[in-house]
């Protein structure tokens, strides 16, 4: 009961543990583009919070300063990615990952 | 660049489809702009064909407000069939009513006696003052402008007071009768004339001022649905858009009808074609207008209003054109008559039907928004595209 | 009992805002006044807006449901309350559901961390404007979730057109408000602040508008402001999303009764958390006019009575009208209720005449009076704007207020450190 | 300011974030999923604040839920989703997918159950006061580089993506 009502780093990272995982098996399984996208940025969602948690727990905010460095890189990540996704669907008419197997069209 | 010789014809959204193509693609789109759309004008139906926002073709469906006036004509005899012309363009009803009677006129050999003729210009004018103020207004709020309708249908009313004292009616007038009129002037009618006039000065300066410089205004419709003198000829376009594009076409100077050859007053010219020319021109016309009418107050003679025309019309065998400016272009009547008292055909040539074919032209390559200025730049009055 | 009120009545003295006090009771009373302030605030706007633009163009406006059509906002409420809710056959039932929620929740979250005064916000927040900005964006989402969920054409180009120019907009007003944001650092420590009561003080500290400083850089950055912020909110001349002559209604096509009233209140409530933006940053926020200039206790006194006077203005122009009412029995039942209008109104600024009131009260009314001022602008643009079209838009967004915004933060950066780079230069 | 019932939020957006987790990869509407994601993202941004970050919060709504899920539902309307929603929504390999995904899983509870040890007890205090501030101290000074680098990245995306997506440049 104690361990539940005190909020420690743990808990954060067990939460962060969680939705990493789900990431992956987003990944991993998943044959649309999109979804596995949102996928990628869960996973970086995922150790944003480790950060933040971690920056919290040393009483610094050199975590913080590092998540804000990972959500600019998920920007550049979503930009391209869907670019690439509109490029491919342009040609292929699909938005099925299975279907990207050719070095080029 | 898209190619400009892809058509669009008859595309079909229900074929689209069915051939399992997608229906929402990254590279182009159908959309389906009327019947029932508010910037339409009426009951026009135009499928547009987009990437993205870019126009790559549109096709006018037409034909929803078809009630086949033509037809009608061929059933009723010359005096019947008079009202009918005023339901085709019906913002300017007082000109279709001239270009029937005088085409009829024109068939019968006679002549209206001048203080007819004068009338007949000062409610004409008036008429094209009003036809232009409900296009401006209309094409103003198109491109979002809301303030400048109601200004000009503030001004429109004193026109349309006019005609209701002269003839009952303020929108389908039948203010004319084949050979003159059939009413006198009211007492007091050259002052009202005048009174508006000195009234209405001003108010195209109003008009002009919300807009001429208005930046957004000038971005709106500079270059945009520009078209050729050529292209203009080569489709028919008449009217303000063929003088929009640089060419010095007006019946009332080239082919003067009822008196305008004793009128003096100018033909504005736009140079670059696009819905901004076409607006200096029709604001520039409306000026004209005045001119025309108080020339024609000051000058109205007396006399008798009504030619000798037989109460039953019965014209030789044969067949007419005659075409007068109309605000929108050339509305021109064509009459076959077989001797007796109902025409054997009668064919209209509607402006708005001839300018409308230009559409597709001037909308390529231009965005969305852009159609939407260019059907109100073109003026068009359904009743007449589909008669 | 006794501690229940000791920790009402606490918060009282402590001069700070409730959520900084971190007292749970006055947090929602001051929750419960901003919404029932914002719905009045939106139905005055709805009235106005009919009035102002009739009489721009004219027109009288409404005139019949009550005295110069004052109900009309209320019936019209009722009216669309009680119509019947389409939801068309082939939409996507939960996020059509869904969308106007989210929009009406984005445009009234961002009001906890509005100043009315220094102590009347529901809390004040460390990164205040960062919240408003961010939360305010999120309704962006319910626009696209709309459009798509109609699952028609015109809804969804709506859609893509006011999410690309929400977001092309945003940029533009990220880089005026950060210039702002900078001058709040003028000071001892070299800090700036985010929060909203902080950048007010800044402004009171410095002893001038932020609007003023540095000028011209505060008024273009104003300036570059009040465009994005008109193009944020969909409105004329930047209304391309709903453009009516376009896309018939734009997202909200397909949207009838309550669900379309959600995105009416949303939007007009977004125009005046905009404008409490600018007001909060360029306009001195909740301070009177000229707090330097006439800084006399005789003039706080004078200023004090102002919104006192301002309603007993109101009043008597609704008594004017109350006497030119025509004397026909159908208008009784008019003449009645705008006389008890005014009577109300009269009440209002009597007791705004009351010290204890009118000193916790002024805050409040040279707030709003600001606000009503940027919503009188936005109705005189409806008035008077044709409407941009899609690519002059971005053109605007991209190629002229971005631009500007960039040369306004550089250069007022290099102002604000002018005596800094000063020294280093000459003194190496 | 005291933290008021920290446990009690702490569970309400850990679940919400969940929830939202699991809904993004199992629907087959993206758009559905879009939405699940960005309640996650905004219940993640509530739990930044209960973490002391404000700055990143605000970061995250602003960019994330503002900026990134725009970009996401933009994209999603411009390709066709109505015939990939009728289709299979796993690939074949899901089940090496799955058993890949609880190996790791059972490593973080092996890791975590191990690992309590190091972690303190009691959160070290930081100033909540002068967040923005402290973060901006390391953004422009000790993080100035990569600050630097991370721009140029921004900059390489955008070119990407703009080449990517336009047909002809």
């Amino acid at each position: 009961m104690e361990s539940m009502l005190q909020i420690t780093t743990l808990h954060y990272l067990v939460l962060g543990a969680a939705l990493f995982l789900l990431g992956v098996v987003g990944v991993l399984t998943r044959r649309n583009v999109v979804i596995v996208l949102m996928s990628i940025e869960l996973i970086l969602n995922a150790v944003n919070l480790n950060l933040v948690a971690f920056s919290r727990m040393w009483g610094g905010v050199h975590g913080q300063v590092f998540a804000i460095f990972v959500i600019t890189d998920a920007a550049a990540e979503a930009a391209v990615g869907l670019g690439i996704l509109i490029a491919f669907f342009r040609n292929k008419e699909t938005v099925n990952i299975d279907e990207v197997n050719l070095l080029k069209w | 660049m898209t190619d400009p010789n892809t058509t669009l014809s008859h595309v079909d959204i229900a074929d689209l489809a069915a051939h399992d193509k997608p229906y929402l693609d990254a590279n182009e789109l159908v959309i389906n702009m009327g019947p029932q759309h508010p910037a339409t004008h009426g009951v026009l139906r135009v499928i547009l064909r987009l990437d993205g926002e870019k126009v790559l073709g549109l096709e006018c469906v037409i034909g929803y407000l078809h009630r086949g006036v033509e037809k009608i004509g061929e059933h009723r005899t010359y005096t019947m069939f008079n009202p009918y012309v005023d339901r085709m363009d019906y913002v300017a009803a007082v000109s279709n009513g001239l270009g029937y009677c005088e085409t009829v006129e024109k068939l019968l050999n006679v002549e209206a006696p001048p203080r007819a003729q004068h009338v007949r210009v000062i409610l004409t004018e008036l008429n094209r003052i009003a036809s232009h103020q409900l296009w401006l207004g209309t094409h103003a709020l198109d491109i979002g402008a809301i303030t400048p309708l109601f200004y000009t249908f503030r001004d429109r009313e004193e026109i349309l007071k006019i005609y209701e004292k002269y003839c009952g009616a303020r929108l389908t007038t039948h203010a004319f009768r084949i050979g003159g009129l059939q009413y006198e002037t009211y007492t007091g009618f050259e002052k009202e004339v005048k009174n508006f006039l000195s009234f209405f000065r001003p108010k195209i300066d109003e008009y002009e001022e919300l807009l001429t410089t208005n930046r957004i205004w000038v971005e709106r419709t500079k270059n945009v649905g520009a078209i050729s003198a050529e292209d203009c000829i080569a489709l028919g376009v008449t009217g303000p858009v063929l003088r929009a594009s640089g060419i010095k076409w007006d019946l009332r100077k080239a082919q003067p009808y009822a008196n305008y050859k004793n009128f003096d007053f100018e033909i504005p010219v736009g140079t670059n074609g696009d819905t901004y020319d076409r607006y200096l021109v029709r604001m520039a016309e409306m000026r004209q207008s005045v001119r025309i009418i108080e020339q024609a107050v000051d000058a109205l003679p007396e006399g008798p209003i009504m030619a000798k025309v037989p109460k039953v019309m019965k014209p030789p065998a044969g067949e007419v054109y005659h075409s007068i400016e109309a605000p929108k272009g050339e509305l021109g009547y064509f009459i076959v008559s077989d001797g007796s008292t109902q025409p054997y055909r009668v064919r209209v040539r509607p402006p708005s039907f001839v300018n409308l074919q230009a559409l597709d032209l001037m909308c390529r390559g231009e965005l969305v928004a852009d159609v939407i200025a260019v059907i109100g730049t073109l003026d068009i009055v359904l009743g007449e595209v589909d008669r | 009992m006794h501690e229940i009120i000791e920790y009402i009545s606490s918060y009282l003295t402590s001069g700070k805002t409730p959520g900084a006090a971190g007292n749970m009771f006055w947090v929602l009373v001051y929750i419960m006044l901003v919404f029932a302030g914002l719905s009045v605030a939106v139905i005055a706007m709805n009235w106005l807006e009919r009035k102002i633009l009739a009489h721009m163009q004219v027109r009288l406006g409404p005139m019949r449901v009550g005295p110069h059509g004052l109900l009309q906002p209320i019936a019209d409420a009722i009216k669309l309350l009680l119509k019947e809710d389409i939801m068309p056959t082939e939409a996507d039932g939960f996020v059509f559901w869904m969308a106007p929620l989210i929009v009406v929740l984005a445009a009234f979250t961002v009001f906890v961390v509005v100043p009315f005064g220094p102590t009347h916000a529901i809390t004040d927040m460390n990164i205040g404007i960062l919240f408003m900005l961010g939360v305010s964006s999120l309704s962006v989402l319910g626009i696209v979730m709309a459009g798509w969920a109609s699952n028609s054409h015109y809804p969804l180009m709506g859609a893509l057109r006011s999410s690309a120019q929400m977001v092309s907009y945003e940029v533009a007003m990220g880089l005026a408000v950060v210039s702002a944001i900078l001058m709040t650092s003028l000071n001892a420590s070299g800090t700036g602040t985010l929060s909203m009561i902080g950048i007010v003080q800044a402004q009171q500290a410095q002893g001038m508008w932020f609007i003023f400083k540095f000028f011209p850089l505060g008024l273009i950055a104003f300036f570059i402001f009040a465009v994005a912020m008109v193009a944020e909110t969909n409105r004329a001349p930047f209304d391309l999303a709903e453009a009516e002559s376009e896309l018939t209604a734009g997202f909200h096509t397909e949207y009838s009764g309550f669900r379309w009233s959600l995105f009416f209140l949303a939007e007009y409530s977004a125009m005046i958390a905009v404008s409490s933006i600018a007001v909060t940053l360029w306009l001195g926020g909740w301070l009177r006019p000229f707090p330097n200039l006439l800084n006399s206790p005789t003039w706080d006194q004078a200023f004090s009575y102002i919104p006192g006077i301002t309603f007993l203005f109101f009043a008597a122009m609704c008594f004017y009208n109350t006497a030119r009412m025509p004397k026909h029995p159908l208008f009784r039942v008019q003449t009645i209720g705008l006389a008890g209008f005014g009577a109300v109104l009269a009440l209002i600024g009597l007791v705004m005449f009351y010290p204890p009131i009118s000193l916790r009260v002024q805050d409040i009314f040279w707030f709003s009076a600001k606000v009503a001022g940027f919503m009188y602008v936005y109705i005189w643009f409806r008035g008077t704007f044709p409407r941009y079209r899609f690519d002059q838009l971005m053109q605007l967004g991209w190629k002229v207020l971005l631009p500007m915004g960039l040369g306004v933060l550089i250069l007022t950066a290099t102002v604000g450190l002018w005596p800094l780079i000063q020294h280093t230069l000459w003194h190496p | 300011m005291a933290p008021v019932a920290t446990p009690f939020f702490f569970y309400l957006f850990a679940g919400l974030m969940l929830i939202g987790g699991i809904l993004v990869i199992t629907r087959s509407n993206p758009v559905h999923s879009a939405l699940a994601l960005i309640v996650t993202l905004l219940a993640q941004a509530s739990i930044y604040l209960m973490l002391y970050a404000p700055f990143v919060a605000g970061v995250q709504i602003i960019l994330y839920a503002g900026g990134i899920m725009v970009l996401f539902l933009f994209v999603i309307m411009l390709v066709s989703i109505e015939r990939s929603m009728k289709e299979r929504q796993f690939n074949s390999q899901w089940v090496a997918g799955i058993i890949t995904a609880v190996a790791l899983g059972g490593l973080f509870i092996a890791v975590y159950a191990k690992g309590t040890s190091i972690f303190p007890h009691h959160a070290l205090s930081i100033v909540e006061e002068n967040n923005t501030q402290n973060v901006a101290t390391y953004l422009y000074g000790q993080y100035m580089f990569a600050f630097e680098i991370a721009s140029l990245l921004l900059l390489v995306a955008i070119i990407g993506a703009v080449v990517m997506a336009k047909k002809r440049i």
